[in-house]
């Protein structure tokens, strides 16, 4: 069985401006997650907040989530004091796929850098090769570099900014890659939606498989509401869309699938 | 050992607690959560004749202790329900109540005949005459008691299983709708569905729900959900299931107080699977602890002053 | 300095801001924490022709995001009112909107006879048919679109003072009632009263309430009064004052986007006294943050979907 | 001008069996409190809860308050760490009357001590002399014995165990005063509303003036909502009571005006 989890805060850890990661002791979701799954967090507010898992340590029990401040919910969690105790559900929803993946592109923007370094961890133990693409508003926004660098071959930042790595988006820094980054690789991104449509293009034109992780607004974040859900491409007849539920089928697509 | 179970009409539950239409898909996420051969029920996802992919963009607002959605029945529609969902619901070993919508009087008719057809495995048709988020059909007939009666009437013949009218909240007179509900035939009234509101992103300027409005759910709207079902209790001779606030095992007590037979719990499984387990085992808890032989002798037992 | 002040028909106010009916008294208690001179107008409790000492008992329960009052219209009638209160309310320099209450038409037509003749120091009436906690007149009158044409239009050619209309959320279609008042010659609609409620205390079996019911305010209203300025907005051509769980600034200026030319503020101060100068405050520095140079631009500037 | 304070709880005291002091930083509080004035404080539940000032510290500016509890709103109250902060209202209401008090004897019975002992100071403070009953349910339950006893000049304790002091109630400790003891008193009542019934009718009967302190479920707590009225006896003709608040013409109100 399944369960909601009473999980404490045992770490919180600040990464940037408004960017904090908040660890959680919670053996069972230290040993399930896969990375692109999510947890919904319980806040002050009526609804749990939904969170990429960004690290698990299986072996110390616990899992940790990198918390942007953008609101209340957010705000909530995060003047939370370790020792407090939230109620967590999770590990949920399908995550990156990895099958038949020989080397990643890794392509991240903000928050979604959570979710991918969990997924570079993975390919690392895996020993797939990965090339992380992140982008940030600007130097001060930004973290996780050293960690990015750390887990993958090659690495390129780009921000609007330009005071860290190539001045721009990740479009612009993927513009960097070498004909060879690209054979055999698969894409996955993680960012504000208008980023992940423009890479899926991307990874169109050069024939790339693509991952995307889709962040809808959500209230149980397990499957029995469907207020979450995503166009996708349909086969049937007469029907050019399916309404699928981010949060069980999702949060990671095929963006090929995805209808924007 | 406390016994827990109610009964509704011909329809005996283990317990008072189901769980409602539109909170629990057809069991199987839950499932995962909870053993559902210990709850009174389930009530599927509103249905309709053909399938339908909802509403589009953002489905769900939050509220103070309460949420909108608007995701505007969203269902594999009735045969997909009939081969790939039904059967899973009749394994889990609960009894079975299917929601039933519709655009039109002939939509529910097609609807009854085929699922209340004496083989299927289904305990009960709950007709839903409430869900704000469609254009046509459900909430524009709940409204008025002439299209609650006509509609009932339409479809009672029908069947033998028994029919619960779902009503919406959004009307001047609860127990004349209700009441409308008794005279064609139901068998029992669902109270109540959500109410209808809005919400608005103050940055954008627009709704938060792309549909615009939205159906008011959770604790937010217990006061008046019990409001009417006591309303209701005094007006009108027929069951009543209580809906709309539910959290805890006090609050099903209240509702029960108020004239609820059962009752059904939404917006509280989203924020906690488990929600009803643990409301069932802290009515049990309640019924010892009060000496209580049976906790189905509540209902209505509210005194008034 | 950006322009706070709105218009609603005739009359202006400093700013959009003003205290509801029933939650500021005369607003004696509240003139000791918020300088009144400040806030765009203070509304008068309830208002009956004879004083009434309301409803016994508790009179208060406490609910998710809100509560339920069954005050009773408690008000010590219009001539001491007249004499002691009124008198008070002028000196506080603020727009004074007196509420009026009745048990019959009569009633009604006494008092905006009184209370609107050309001499008196109020600047609007505002006429209660929404009142839940009594059992004559009131919400009685305002559930039927016909009941607040008749009340209207029996007291429209009374006064010349501007009429608004306070209006029930209990009703199958507020754009109705608000139709009635507009063709009655209503100035304006005030949207919405409380949502008729039930609490009850499980260890007594009781409703918490000697009244049984109570009147619902508070945040947990808030998307129901949103949907309902909303839905008036597109349909009727006067005024809209909003009320309904308002607690802060963007509050406000969600009920502005929705239709509504000024709001009132009821529950919060109950919470907070000074609730309506924090509110205020926030507004000018929203105001500023968005480069507006008036508030009222606000009013209806919702995008639907 | 009044104002709402952001007050911060500064010491919690454990006084009996889900009893606890708790002593709050509030200047203004601390300086303008009376005896028989109430605080209303703020909970994470939707209204604030309405308590009795139970000592005022006017040079370290702080205040408390007696809360025992009997719900979730103490129940969260009194969860409540050093440091954390109360949206506050007061001192609220009118306190007892000290006008023409020559004794006083007061009686308490639960939570009601609390304000009792603010007023037993007071009267310390002005040479008044006091007797102190009080009534608990069990000695357990019992606190403030050695601080009434310090404060009055005879102090008789009951408990319905009989644990402490007599037997039985404070009705059964009234009886074990001698005549002189009533001479010229003023009797000052808070505890269950059957109490304070029961005791202004033995007053009466001894000809003593009394005054008792009403407890009514309130929202604002400052006289604006007319929740928590109290029936109050009526010299207008066709009106046998009047409906008058309990936060601001209360709560301490001449027993003999009071419609039980
Ligand atoms: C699968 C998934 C994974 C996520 N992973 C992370 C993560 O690793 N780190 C992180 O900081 N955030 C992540 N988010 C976003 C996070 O859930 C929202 O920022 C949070 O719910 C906002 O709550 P709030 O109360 O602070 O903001 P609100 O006041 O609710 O909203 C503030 C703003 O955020 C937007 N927003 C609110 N909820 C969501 C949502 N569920 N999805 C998208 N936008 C939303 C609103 O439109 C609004 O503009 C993820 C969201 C999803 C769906
Ligand atoms: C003027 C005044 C002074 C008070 N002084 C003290 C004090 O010094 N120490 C102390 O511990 N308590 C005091 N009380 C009582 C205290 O306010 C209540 O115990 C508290 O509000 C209960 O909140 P709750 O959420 O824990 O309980 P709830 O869950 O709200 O209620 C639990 C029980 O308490 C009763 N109750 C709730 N609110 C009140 C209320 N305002 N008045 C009376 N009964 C109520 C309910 O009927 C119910 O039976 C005082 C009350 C008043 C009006
Ligand atoms: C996301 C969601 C979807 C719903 N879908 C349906 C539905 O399909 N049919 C129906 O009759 N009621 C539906 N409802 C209403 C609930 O069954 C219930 O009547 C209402 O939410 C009030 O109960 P609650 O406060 O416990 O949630 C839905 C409610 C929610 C929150
Ligand atoms: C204690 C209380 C008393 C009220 N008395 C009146 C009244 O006398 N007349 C009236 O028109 N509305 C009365 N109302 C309703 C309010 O004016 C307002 O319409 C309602 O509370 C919703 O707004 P809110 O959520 O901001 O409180 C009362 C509300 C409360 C809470
Ligand atoms: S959030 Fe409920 S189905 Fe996805
Ligand atoms: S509690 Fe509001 S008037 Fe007394």
């Amino acid at each position: 069985m399944l369960k909601e989890y009473e999980a404490a805060l045992v770490e919180k850890k600040l990464l940037g401006i408004g960017n904090v990661l908040l660890t959680f002791a919670c053996e069972d979701i230290a040993k399930m997650a896969e990375p692109g799954q999510f947890v919904n967090v319980s806040c002050s507010l009526f609804l749990k907040r939904p969170f990429g898992i960004c690290t698990v340590d299986p072996i110390g029990n616990t899992f940790s989530i990198g918390v942007k401040e953008v609101g209340a919910g957010t705000k909530d969690i995060l003047t939370a004091s370790v020792g407090d105790v939230f109620s967590i559900l999770g590990p949920l929803g399908h995550g990156f796929s990895f099958d038949g993946v020989k080397k990643i592109i890794a392509v991240g923007g903000g928050t979604g850098i959570y979710p991918l370094y969990f997924a570079l961890d993975k390919a690392k133990r895996k020993g797939i090769p990965a090339i992380c693409v992140n982008g940030f508003r600007s130097w001060q926004d930004a973290f996780f570099l050293s960690e990015c660098e750390e887990l993958s071959e090659k690495t390129i930042f780009a921000s609007d900014a330009g005071d860290l790595g190539v001045k721009g988006t990740v479009m612009d820094a993927l513009k960097l890659l070498q004909p060879e980054d690209l054979t055999d690789a698969t894409v996955f991104v993680v960012g504000p939606e208008i980023m992940m449509k423009k890479v899926s293009a991307w990874a169109h034109v050069h024939q790339l498989s693509c991952q995307v992780s889709l962040e809808k607004r959500m209230a149980c974040g397990f499957g029995i509401c469907l207020v979450c859900v995503c166009k996708i491409k349909s086969d049937a007849d007469n029907m050019p869309f399916h309404h699928v539920r981010c949060c069980k089928e999702g949060p990671v697509f095929q963006a090929s699938e995805v209808i924007w | 050992m406390v016994d827990l179970s109610v009964r509704v009409g011909s329809v005996d539950f283990a317990n008072p607690v189901i769980l409602a239409s539109g909170a629990c898909g057809f069991g199987r996420e839950l499932s995962e959560y909870v053993d559902m051969s210990t709850i009174g029920g389930i009530c599927s996802k509103g249905l309709t004749l053909l399938p339908r992919e909802g509403n589009p963009g953002c489905r769900v607002a939050e509220t103070a202790s309460g949420m909108l959605n608007s995701v505007g029945l969203q269902n594999p529609g009735l045969e997909a329900f009939l081969q790939n969902e039904l059967p899973f619901m009749t394994g889990l070993g609960t009894r079975i109540i299917v929601n039933v919508a519709g655009h039109s009087t002939n939509d529910y008719q097609k609807m009854v005949e085929r699922l209340g057809a004496p083989g299927t495995p289904v305990d009960v048709l709950e007709l839903n005459l409430s869900c704000p988020n469609v254009t046509e059909g459900c909430m524009t007939i709940g409204a008025t008691a002439d299209g609650v009666y006509n509609l009932v009437n339409a479809v009672r013949s029908l069947t033998d299983k028994p029919l619960w009218v779902k009503l919406t909240p959004n009307v001047t007179s609860i127990s004349e709708t209700a009441h409308a509900a008794q005279d064609a035939g139901g068998d029992a009234v669902v109270l109540i569905n959500t109410l209808l509101g809005l919400a608005i992103d103050v940055k954008t300027r627009r709704p938060v729900l792309q549909n615009n409005t939205g159906g008011l759910s959770g604790p937010a709207i217990k006061p008046v959900a019990l409001r009417m079902v006591q309303e209701c209790y005094r007006l009108i001779s027929i069951p009543i299931i209580g809906v709309g606030g539910i959290m805890n095992a006090a609050d099903v007590i209240e509702f029960m107080l108020a004239g609820a037979s059962a009752v059904e719990i939404g917006t509280a499984s989203l924020l906690h699977p488990a929600a009803c387990a643990k409301i069932i085992k802290d009515l049990t808890a309640y019924a010892e602890d009060n000496c209580l032989e049976a906790l189905s002798s509540l209902t209505g037992e509210l005194k008034l002053w």
